[in-house]
């Protein structure tokens, strides 16, 4: 865990109010795995308060990005930023998505911002397996697809793609794999990362999702992010330090 | 060397410096000590204990005011016994004071939880939580009322001879009563404030953001109401006061002295910049150069009205 | 026309929206109506008049603080009679309810305050600040103790048939018990809240940034203490409640109308941006719209919990 | 009155720490005067949440100017600012110099920043009054002589100029004006503004001084800005209705 200071160098809006920040910080970049996020102070002042957790999007050298919409004051400020102007970091913080399984083919299943974490994801795993992706949203300017490999969507309204939610886009697509041994990642509302982990569950197929969680420090100190676990009734785990991967199996969503 | 005395002493609790970490925004002193050279630190406050592990209540658990934040963690906690099986080992393992918080549901509970932690020689003070939401006694919480607060002092006043500091509620008419009632049951000191009652609704499903409904306020947006508490207890009350609620640098430390607290704990803070407290050790004794002050001491209620 | 019935009632004052603008924020009107049409508000709250003229604090009465203010302005103002002759006419020429706000230093002086200012038919309520901190019975403040604020109430019911509301203190233990009280002694609302008490000091000259030391808090920090005070008070007293402390947009309105306020007050922002008690009305009635509420009255205690 | 959103065209650091800033502000340029001021809001959130008082430094056509240094949060904001970023300007606000006196020779006092209204000031007058101007700081950084005229400086330190504080200069100076109608204008420190006040009333001169107060809204709301009057001992004046600039005959500094 780092608290560093790193300029942004680049920001970019990759598809309509989808921001694509780049930012120089090798020291992060350095040592992050997919899945792991960051917490971001976005402001020097005392507004807004609380930094805010950004899951690592992708790695390039010494360049990491995040990719964010603006969803309230902390984004917007995030969003405005001047090349150069610097953010502190405060990272890499939890567990990322374990790379290490014995499967063939990865699925990514991913849910409006929940396509975040998967460009690094897919960098990491696409030169070893096969991976699917499978991207939802609300509408089609909801669906981010942005580099990733193998993509079918689905929009709620049928703006794109499959016509339906992306967990049953998913779930139709399954016996095309049924000769792999296939892992799902997942990330997106808790919602849809319930629905995903019962038809992973039914169909007995490994399942980590990236679950989110109102936090304040982002490590451990503050017992802000319970998540109910399914081996022991008599405690919680934490999502920022347990997490925010979990594989379905060890949580109650 | 340093040529500025920052040590400050509460009760017969000698502190290498005023600043000490908050219960409940440090948990048990291993992650934070990640950032924190601990060994530098005037005292580090464990996250509440009760006698039992205690879960804490479902999520959502906090949520951001203007400035502040609220939270309803339920005194999460892995009980004394863990606490002194797991926890106290890797706290041995630096040199710097620690205090065991505590917060029961009932006198006896107190009383319990200080005997049991009494025996352990890293534990060099006690914090009695008297504030929080889910502690009652006779339908009224613990901390609202003032013969509530003087049993509690003295029943565990009788099973410890360390530093006995009873952490005040803030939610109350006047504070300075329940300090005097410390005071007069053998406390050796208070600490203000804990965190005031507030909530926060969502707007479009009118449920409550946290799902406590009523949390606790903390950071900035508290502090001039814990420096007007501090001030209170200081002008109508000799006893020692630790300064809590708001601190965001070392100014609002430098404050909270001239008002009267003796030693102050970080708390929010720490989540925000955990490296903040050793920063703000250097910044202190800058400020104590430059203003010809010899001991930091001097500060504690050195307003003038 | 609108779809949407923005009016609310508070006991038999039928107000044309919900929002008000707070005592002490707007003084008698005139300066705030080139940034708003008067005509278009809920209701205006008179600035504290008291019986004689009142000269109020020295400067400096406030100061800035995180997401808050400070202030202790001593309710400086012209006094009843002044008010009357000189201030009343310029707020005659608009169709807006005119609420009185007194504050007085004994039970007499706020009875004899409301005779005088109840024959004026330009004045539609009387809203009785028991919380300035200056005001004191029996070494108490006035607003910490339950039996003046009982007694207070019934006196001042006993001389007017408009509308009584009391506007309660929030530096108190439970707030719904004052609110219980007002009720029983014949009040018809309360206004929930006033400042709460706070301090800040100058760390280079050790001096109160407020020449009073103890000044009131106002503004956004304190939003999520007001709405839990209100909260408090509507899960357990039957009496409407005028929502007040921390407003700064419709979304907070929304929040205070959802815990349980008839009717909301709006202060500081007036200081910030006084034009936007107009275009927060606007956006209310979107909300309405998009939310599919007929009448914005639907909202008051629509909390689930 | 008005409030107005206003962009940020230009910002100069005159000389150290001093900070010029120019914005297109038709609706107030064509009102203001000198000796008024404007509320500023710095920042759309609530930190600061407060406007922030400044003086109205210049005006040129369609633009105006506002001069100031970076003292807290709020002016480190503004000197902040991009340009074409707008800000949020309340005004004009309060009573500005009175120039349709009776007088041959305006006398400039100022003390540091209390410079700040004075080169407006000068535009209106210098085509009909001589205009002398004493300009005064702790040191020689703290002397800002922009766009005054007939400029004679003193430091405390001696840096810089006249080794004493400014009232003192101008005093000493006196005995050459002393065949003029003067009409002194003051700005600065209120212990600088009393001491001069103590200078003109002992030498029966006319003057007028622009003082500071702590200020919540600026226009008459708060009752937060109160100065003693010596006209009526049982009420204040409002500094921000009344004044900010008041003739020392009429006001208690
Ligand atoms: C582990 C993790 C990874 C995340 N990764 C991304 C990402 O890559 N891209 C992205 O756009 N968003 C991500 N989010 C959500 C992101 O943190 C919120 O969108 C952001 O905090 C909103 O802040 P705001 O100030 O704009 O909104 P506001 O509504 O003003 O924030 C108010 C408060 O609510 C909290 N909050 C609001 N929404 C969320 C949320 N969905 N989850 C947790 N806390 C929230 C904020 O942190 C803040 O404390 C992630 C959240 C978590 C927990
Ligand atoms: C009528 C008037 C005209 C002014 N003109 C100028 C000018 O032209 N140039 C300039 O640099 N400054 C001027 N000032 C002072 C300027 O308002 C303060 O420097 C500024 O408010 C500091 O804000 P801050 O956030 O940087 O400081 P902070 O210390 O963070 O401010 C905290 C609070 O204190 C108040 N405050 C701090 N200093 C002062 C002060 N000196 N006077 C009044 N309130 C203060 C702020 O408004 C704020 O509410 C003027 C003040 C007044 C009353
Ligand atoms: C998340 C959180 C958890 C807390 N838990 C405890 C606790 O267990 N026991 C306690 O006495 N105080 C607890 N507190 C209160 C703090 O110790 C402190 O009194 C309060 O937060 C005010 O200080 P601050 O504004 O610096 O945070 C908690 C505060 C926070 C924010
Ligand atoms: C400068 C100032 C003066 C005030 N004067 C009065 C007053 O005279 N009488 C009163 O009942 N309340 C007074 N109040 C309290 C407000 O009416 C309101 O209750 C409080 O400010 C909280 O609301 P806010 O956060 O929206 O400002 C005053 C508040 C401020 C900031
Ligand atoms: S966010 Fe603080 S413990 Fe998880
Ligand atoms: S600043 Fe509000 S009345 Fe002057």
């Amino acid at each position: 865990m780092l608290i560093v200071n790193s300029p942004v160098k680049e920001i970019k809006e990759i598809q309509k109010d989808i921001f694509l920040q780049k930012i120089y910080s090798p020291e992060i970049a350095g040592q992050i795995k997919p899945g792991q996020f960051l917490n971001i102070r976005v402001s020097e002042t005392v507004f807004p308060l609380l930094r805010r957790p950004f899951s690592i999007c992708d790695v390039e050298g010494d360049f990491i990005y995040l990719m964010f919409n603006i969803f309230g004051e902390g984004t917007r400020i995030l969003a405005h930023k001047h090349i150069d102007d610097t953010i502190d970091i405060l990272g890499p913080l939890g567990k990322g998505f374990n790379i290490t399984d014995d499967f063939d083919l990865a699925v990514i299943v991913a849910g409006g911002l929940g396509s975040a974490p998967f460009p690094f994801l897919t960098r990491l795993l696409k030169d070893k397996y096969e991976v699917h992706s499978f991207v939802g949203g609300r509408t089609k300017n909801d669906v981010i697809t942005y580099n990733l490999l193998n993509v079918q969507t689905a929009t709620d309204d049928g703006s794109l793609g499959f016509n339906g939610n992306v967990v049953q886009l998913f779930e139709k697509n399954l016996p095309s794999f049924k000769d792999k041994r296939i892992k799902v990642f997942g990330c997106g509302p808790n919602a849809m990362l319930r629905a995903l982990k019962e038809v992973c569950i039914t169909h007995n197929i490994n399942c980590e999702v990236s679950t989110e969680c109102a936090m304040a420090c982002g490590f451990g100190i503050c017992q802000g992010c319970p998540i109910e676990s399914t081996e022991q009734s008599d405690k919680y785990l934490l999502v920022c330090k347990d997490g925010p991967v979990f594989n379905v199996k060890d949580v109650i969503i | 060397m340093s040529k500025v005395d920052l040590s400050v002493n509460i009760s017969s609790l000698k502190l290498r410096n005023p600043i000490m970490l908050a219960s409940g925004t440090v948990g048990y002193g291993n992650e934070i000590a990640e950032f924190v050279d601990l060994n530098k630190i005037g005292a580090i406050v464990t996250k509440s204990l009760s006698l039992k592990p205690r879960k804490g209540n479902p999520p959502q658990r906090i949520t951001e005011t203007p400035a502040g934040m609220l939270n309803a963690i339920g005194l999460a906690n892995v009980g004394v016994e863990v606490f002194l099986k797991e926890k106290i080992p890797f706290l041995k393992k630096y040199d710097v004071p620690l205090i065991c918080n505590i917060a029961a549901s009932s006198v006896e509970e107190y009383v319990e939880c200080t005997r049991i932690l009494n025996d352990e020689d890293t534990i060099k003070a006690f914090e009695i939580n008297v504030s929080c939401p889910n502690v009652k006694e006779g339908g009224l919480q613990f901390g609202n009322n003032l013969s509530a607060v003087g049993r509690v002092t003295e029943k565990v006043r009788a099973v410890t001879d360390k530093p006995l500091i009873i952490k005040l509620s803030p939610n109350v008419s006047y504070i300075h009563e329940f300090a005097k009632v410390v005071k007069d049951s053998g406390g050796d000191a208070v600490s203000a404030i804990n965190t005031l009652v507030g909530t926060a609704f969502n707007i479009f499903t009118r449920k409550p953001k946290v799902q406590n409904v009523f949390a606790g306020l903390s950071g900035p947006a508290i502090k001039p109401i814990a420096l007007a508490k501090v001030l209170e207890i200081h002008q109508k009350v000799d006893i020692p006061i630790i300064g809590v609620g708001g601190i965001m640098n070392w100014k609002d430390i430098v404050e909270f002295m001239i008002v009267g607290a003796s030693a102050v704990q970080i708390g929010t803070l720490n989540f925000i910049d955990p490296t903040a407290p050793i920063k703000i050790i250097e910044d202190l004794e800058k400020y104590c150069l430059q203003m010809n002050i010899k001991s930091i001491s001097e500060l504690t209620g050195s307003y003038i009205i």
